[in-house]
């Protein structure tokens, strides 16, 4: 083993340790914590990436924690879906950098350094999530960022705040609870806890009944957790509310830890063959389907941009779902993509929904009008994101929803191009509408017109994001490549064709 | 309506639940896959490999010790998050006395005798907690139990003035520090991060101090938990 | 059935009993002070299964900590529920 | 202790759950479903507990002069993590809902998302 894989659990205890560090070393300093909490996130992002090369040289990297082997100590790992973890902490990064002005305005300064520690601690939750290979490890990390996340929606004032926040919490702790429960179910068939051991022996266990029930708990608390519908209506509320930063930060990378819980569980279970696999798979098409659909829908009859945006994750979440479903090796690559994807889309347009917020203090498309002329850049970066949130070829967005049709030629199923595509037309059709106000109309609010184009620390990760957001796409075929291992562990190599 | 429709969803989930527990191995049996396997292996190890007689306690420091650093960051996070959205300071109501709670003479009395015997057990439960049944959460929770109600006799604006904020803040993050100080004190001295470095009495410090953090971690948390709900009274 | 036996499957009915009297009570107060009781059948429950550490925690936190943080709570929204 | 008693444990710690789920979704009052979700906690734990469990066995205590069979640490560790979180979980959710008390004026639920605010 190379030295280097000591960096792995660097990747959780440098972000906590920072952000335990935060509240002690910047108490009531507020711009010295964001250098702070920046470094801290740049630092762990560069670990990432040495991780991530010595990943692309080798193979998996696995870190026995204690030096206890596995299964009889903790263990983390640093596979194809680690590659999760490097756009996470590269978008923290991002966010970080836009959630400055946005913390000076909206936060008390003897809160500031309270908000980066518990950013800084939902990053490492995060990464510690994506990187268990421990069951119950699992459910503590996800406790970590799942807690600093209820924390971080009702740091914005007003009721709706509170009361969104306390919904997510109570819907969140009743999901974890079912994801503990399973685990609970888990160890008292096999008696082990790590992932790979408990797979094993699952195999050869002869209660389906009890395999069947921790699948199933499993399978809704993640559901709940990656808000796909009909269990996202906590998301909305939640990711509206919230801070701008921080709905970057939940709608981008916090929802998608249910899809590597998903996946995980997809693995843990594919060797033991238990009949609910099949049925699990057919769930997840038609509740793909639907929130296609229903989120699309949704996103079009709301008044308020970040709403439309809250549903339009929603829709997204229903794509990833719905490719996961399918189960052939193009649809699960495709829907690991744009999980990579709509992390990027999305992070950017909600950080550019929080500076034309902050400039402007408006939030009803209605009331934007006309703010292309005064907000060119900011304005510029949010058709950008909502072009390729549509999937027009080549952003980013095109990537995923492309496999993911393929995918369904694979399985015989092509009615759901049908969706893909009528899902692709509903969000054009909000999106016009949000670019249409924004351009084509006169102001017709004074802050409008007063309004200036948005800090440079706020534009540069918004621009940033939106060139990504439409050109990711041209390098599809790498991020292919990277998540296709991954798919075939998921769907079993027998579906190779 | 409404709640008869959840009745039935909840007696539907109760059945499939009791479907799936009932064809789980029944407890109780040695030879269950609960005891055979990883289980067995650390109670063969014995005090020797886990560094502590008390098995829950080497599982909890030792095998496990990166379940453990969760935890303490959970609380210590949620610890944080109850100071960022709590009421206090979000809107300043007028500062009253919590005169709502009144302790008789005969109360004050006994809390104040009985405080220097509480701390003494709460601390034995930290300072043993490897040999016997205890640890330091559980201490911590005496030790914070007793706090509260020392808040009760003293006032709480005493006991929040009893550490200046910056101090108060360096001891809340003590017990993430030192997991995160034994990380690296494991990797430099027995090469992997979380270990527990020979020889015994290096271990047995090690585990002791660990236990001494998460124990005033938890009490102070708990102190915490307690101002936020009670500070600045809103009518 | 040995005497143990019983006395577990009293302490299980006592549990089950105190879940319902919660679910159906009005006066959150009252409904606290069971989750106590409760919590506290629970630790006699789990000495008996030999898990002291548990028993002990159970004890210092459900029946004790978090009945104290309900109480404050309850002191600033009002004791009935609706 | 006989098999069928000791799943007795069991279907005590579904009967436990399901209550604890019925206050949670029914119940308006937002304390009140709090208290719901402690009482699902301990009847995960519960069943933690139980998996973990020897008949006749002694606390995973070495060197008191207890005698193997042993009950198993992992369980009694996992439980006491469990608890801990959701001591956390409990004490930030009484801390929001004295916040929508004072910022929305109501604990009920059905109150709060009456359209008409």
């Amino acid at each position: 083993m190379s030295s280097l894989a000591h960096l792995l659990p660097l990747t959780v205890l440098l972000p906590i340790t920072a952000g335990v560090l935060a509240p002690a070393l910047f108490h009531r300093r507020g711009l010295a914590c964001w250098w702070w909490a920046l470094a801290a996130a740049i630092l762990t992002f560069a670990t990432t990436v040495t991780l991530w090369r010595q990943l692309q040289s080798g193979s998996t990297i696995s870190y026995p924690l204690g030096g206890w082997p596995p299964p009889y100590g903790i263990e983390l790992v640093f596979d194809g879906l680690a590659a999760l973890m490097l756009v996470l902490c590269a978008l923290s990064v991002l966010i970080l950098l836009a959630a400055r002005r946005y913390v000076e305005a909206t936060v008390p300064s003897s809160r500031q350094s309270l908000f980066y520690a518990l950013i800084l601690i939902n990053l490492g939750g995060m990464n510690g999530f994506v990187a268990a290979a421990d069951l119950f490890n699992l459910f503590v990390f996800m406790e970590i960022f799942s807690i600093s996340a209820y924390a971080l929606v009702a740091l914005a004032r007003g009721p709706v705040a509170a009361l969104a926040a306390l919904k997510y919490l109570l819907v969140g702790a009743v999901s974890s609870l079912l994801v503990l429960l399973a685990v609970a179910l888990l160890h008292a068939q096999t008696g082990s806890l790590n992932m790979s051991d408990v797979a094993g022996l699952l195999a050869q266990a002869e209660a389906p009944g009890a395999s069947a029930l921790a699948l199933g708990c499993l399978v809704v608390g993640f559901l709940v957790k990656a808000a796909i519908f009909p269990l996202h209506f906590w998301l909305p509320d939640a990711h509206a509310s919230a801070p701008s930063p921080v709905s970057a930060l939940l709608s981008g990378l916090v929802v998608k830890m249910g899809i590597v819980g998903l996946v995980r569980t997809r693995i843990l279970f594919a060797e033991a063959e238990i009949v609910p696999l099949l049925m699990l798979d057919n769930l997840l098409v038609w509740l793909g389907v639907i929130a296609i659909l229903a989120g699309a829908v949704l996103a079009m009859v709301q008044r308020e941009l970040k709403l439309m945006l809250a549903y339009s994750t929603v829709a997204n979440m229903g794509y990833i779902a719905l490719g996961i479903g399918l189960a052939t090796p193009s649809a699960v690559s495709g829907a690991l993509a744009h999980t990579v994807y709509h992390a990027t889309i999305k992070t950017g347009l909600f950080l550019t929904a929080g500076s034309i917020l902050l400039c402007t203090g408006l939030s009803r498309v209605d009331d934007l009008r006309g703010l292309g002329q005064r907000m060119p850049l900011t304005s510029g970066a949010l058709v950008l994101g909502l072009l390729a949130a549509t999937g027009i070829p080549p952003t980013a967005g095109f990537v995923g929803k492309w496999q993911i049709a393929l995918g369904a030629l694979q399985a015989g199923q092509a009615w759901v191009i049908g969706v893909i595509l009528a899902g692709a037309l509903l969000t054009l059709g909000w999106a016009i509408r949000v670019i249409n106000s924004l351009f084509f109309r006169p102001p017709a609010r004074a802050r409008v017109i007063t309004a200036n184009e948005a800090p440079v620390s706020m534009l540069v990760p918004s621009v940033l994001l939106a060139v990504l957001a439409v050109s990711a796409g041209l390098g599809g075929a790498i991020l292919l490549g990277l998540v296709e291992p991954l798919a075939l562990a998921i769907v079993g190599a027998d579906h190779d064709h | 309506m409404r709640n008869a429709l959840a009745l039935l969803i909840v007696i539907v989930l109760a059945g499939l639940m009791m479907a799936g527990v009932s064809q789980l191995p029944p407890p109780g049996s040695p030879d269950g896959a609960v005891h055979r396997h990883v289980a067995a292996h650390y109670i063969d190890g014995g005090t020797e490999a886990g560094g502590a007689p008390n098995l829950v306690t080497a599982v909890l420091l030792n095998y496990r010790a990166l379940d453990t650093y969760g935890e303490v960051v959970v609380i210590f996070a949620a610890l944080v998050a109850v100071l960022a959205v709590g009421l206090s300071g979000h809107s300043r109501g007028p500062r009253r006395q919590p005169d709502e709670l009144p302790v008789s003479p005969v109360v004050d009395r006994i809390i104040r005798l009985l405080a220097p015997f509480i701390a003494l057990f709460a601390l034995f439960m930290i300072l043993e907690g490897h040999v016997l049944p205890g640890g330091g959460f559980q201490g911590g929770v005496v030790l914070g139990a007793l706090l509260i109600l020392l808040s009760l006799v003293l006032g709480p604006r005493r006991i929040r003035r009893m550490l200046p904020t910056p101090a108060l803040f360096w001891t809340r993050a003590i017990a993430p520090l030192v997991f995160a100080l034994t990380a690296i004190a494991g990797l430099a001295l027995a090469g992997w991060l979380f270990a527990l470095p020979e020889p015994a009495w290096l271990r047995e410090l090690i585990l002791v101090g660990l236990e001494l953090a998460i124990g005033i971690g938890a009490a102070l948390a708990l102190v915490g938990f307690y101002l936020s709900l009670e500070a600045d009274h809103h009518d | 059935m040995s005497p143990n036996d019983v006395f577990d499957a009293l302490i299980l009915i006592l549990l089950i009993t105190c879940a319902l009297a919660i679910a159906r009570m009005k006066d959150l107060a009252a409904a606290v002070i069971l989750f106590s009781v409760y919590s506290f059948a629970l630790c006699l429950l789990w000495v008996h299964r030999g898990a002291p550490d548990v028993a002990m925690t159970e004890a210092a936190v459900g029946a004790g900590i978090t009945a104290v943080l309900f109480f404050y709570t309850l002191a600033r929204t009002g004791r009935r529920e609706k | 202790m006989t098999e069928g008693l000791a799943h007795l444990d069991y279907i005590a710690v579904v009967i436990l759950f399901a209550i604890g789920l019925y206050v949670v979704l029914t119940k308006q009052n937002l304390i009140k479903k709090i208290i719901g979700l402690n009482i699902m906690e301990t009847a995960v734990f519960g069943l933690i507990v139980t998996s973990g469990m020897v008949d006749g066995g002694s606390p995973p205590l070495l060197g008191q002069g207890l005698e193997p069979p042993y009950a198993s640490p992992i369980a009694h560790a996992l439980v006491l993590t469990g608890i801990v979180v959701a001591l956390s979980v409990t004490a930030l959710a009484l801390v929001l809902i004295l916040r929508v008390k004072a910022e929305c004026g109501s604990i009920e639920l059905d109150e709060l998302l009456e359209p008409d605010e």
